[in-house]
């Protein structure tokens, strides 16, 4: 399994883990973190109840690496980029991307997490088949 | 030789598969041919193509054991 | 005491409880978040142990509404805004800010909460005085 | 008439109070000048004024129960 992959629903568990364990040396006074939902959005008669994530796992690998690298590279104030997204069944309301960037100053963080969400979207081999509440279902672009 | 070729998203659906491997094809032109001939319906979408998990821009030769993916446009988030 | 400020450090449970908990309609699929923390700042030959944060308790108030207000008038798809400063002490690597901005769409959500950040750096009534491990202090600026 | 008055950040070390009431002062332009004669000190510091709770730009008449406070530069965050 890919380390950027998660089951299901990303846990706000986790990200409460990700955000207290981060930064051992104290030096990073900045954290941008973005979560990305699932909406229970409605189209004519019928409303998403979830979305069905695929991804090509082995790509998800070294796109992610290399995202990473070209965000450290674009910030030098940028201690490290988490990233985390779902695949299988995600649930409107639950939370199926999340992203997390540290750094000495704030405007870096929020700059680097911006891009890396941009990049994710533009990069990662990823595909969303959205459920609906009558029983069908339709592949998205976006 | 084999050619691994791997289907994501709504092409999954196209060709009613995942996983599907080739044998005799010398080049990815060569293979999408073949994908159009034997799924026809292919032709209606658009996807990208990696060869070992790069994505790629032109033709490319083929050599046993690469995979090829065709990849719908990414919509992850 | 403030609807805004909090007595000590955030605690990343308060993180978790706020995204876990917002959006009972399940529209808003992008949550952006920053997190301000302590630095543990090393100058000549001392470091940062805390800060000491105080505030103007009434004047946090109006400011932080009219800073919401802002932002829901400035970004449409904005569906909630909130945000926590810490008063009193702050140990390095503690968290003394938490920002979270909900939005339909990713883009509204990460503009207003990096705005949000901007807004509170300029026009919220707080001060802060650095902490050292030589037992000095120092009212910084920034 | 009474004028309450709050000093904040370094102001407080500047002072040696948080808050302090002054009695007779008709304006803010007023108020200032008996401050810096308490607190010569403070021509020193930057600050901004508010008159209650509200950040105020240039001459102001004050009225009994006024609360006036005297902000250096903030620094949240």
């Amino acid at each position: 399994m890919s380390d950027y992959l998660v089951n299901g629903p990303v846990n706000p568990e986790l990200i409460t883990r990700q955000i207290s364990f981060c930064d051992e040396k104290n030096d990073s006074g900045g954290i941008s973190v973005f979560i990305g939902r699932v909406r229970a959005d409605k189209t004519d008669s019928k409303t998403v109840v979830a979305i069905d994530y695929s991804a090509y796992e082995e790509m998800v690998n070294s796109v992610a690496a290399s995202i990473k690298e070209d965000i450290m590279l674009e910030f030098s104030d940028v201690r490290s980029v988490k990233l985390f997204h779902s695949i299988g069944n995600v649930k409107a309301g639950e939370i199926s991307l999340f992203v997390l960037v540290e750094a000495g100053h704030r405007r870096q963080a929020i700059d680097a997490c911006s891009m890396t969400v941009e990049l994710i979207k533009e990069k990662l081999p990823v595909w969303k088949r959205e459920l609906y509440d009558n029983d069908s279902h339709e592949w998205k672009r976006q | 030789m084999e050619i691994k070729v791997l289907f994501f998203g709504v092409l999954t659906e196209v060709t009613g598969c995942n996983v599907k491997y080739y044998a005799n094809v010398s080049s990815v032109g060569d293979l999408r041919l073949r994908i159009q001939d034997d799924y026809p319906e292919i032709v209606h979408y658009n996807y990208m193509i990696s060869l070992n998990q790069q994505l790629i821009n032109g033709e490319s030769a083929l050599n046993n054991g690469d995979e090829v993916a065709f990849l719908p446009p990414f919509a992850g988030g």
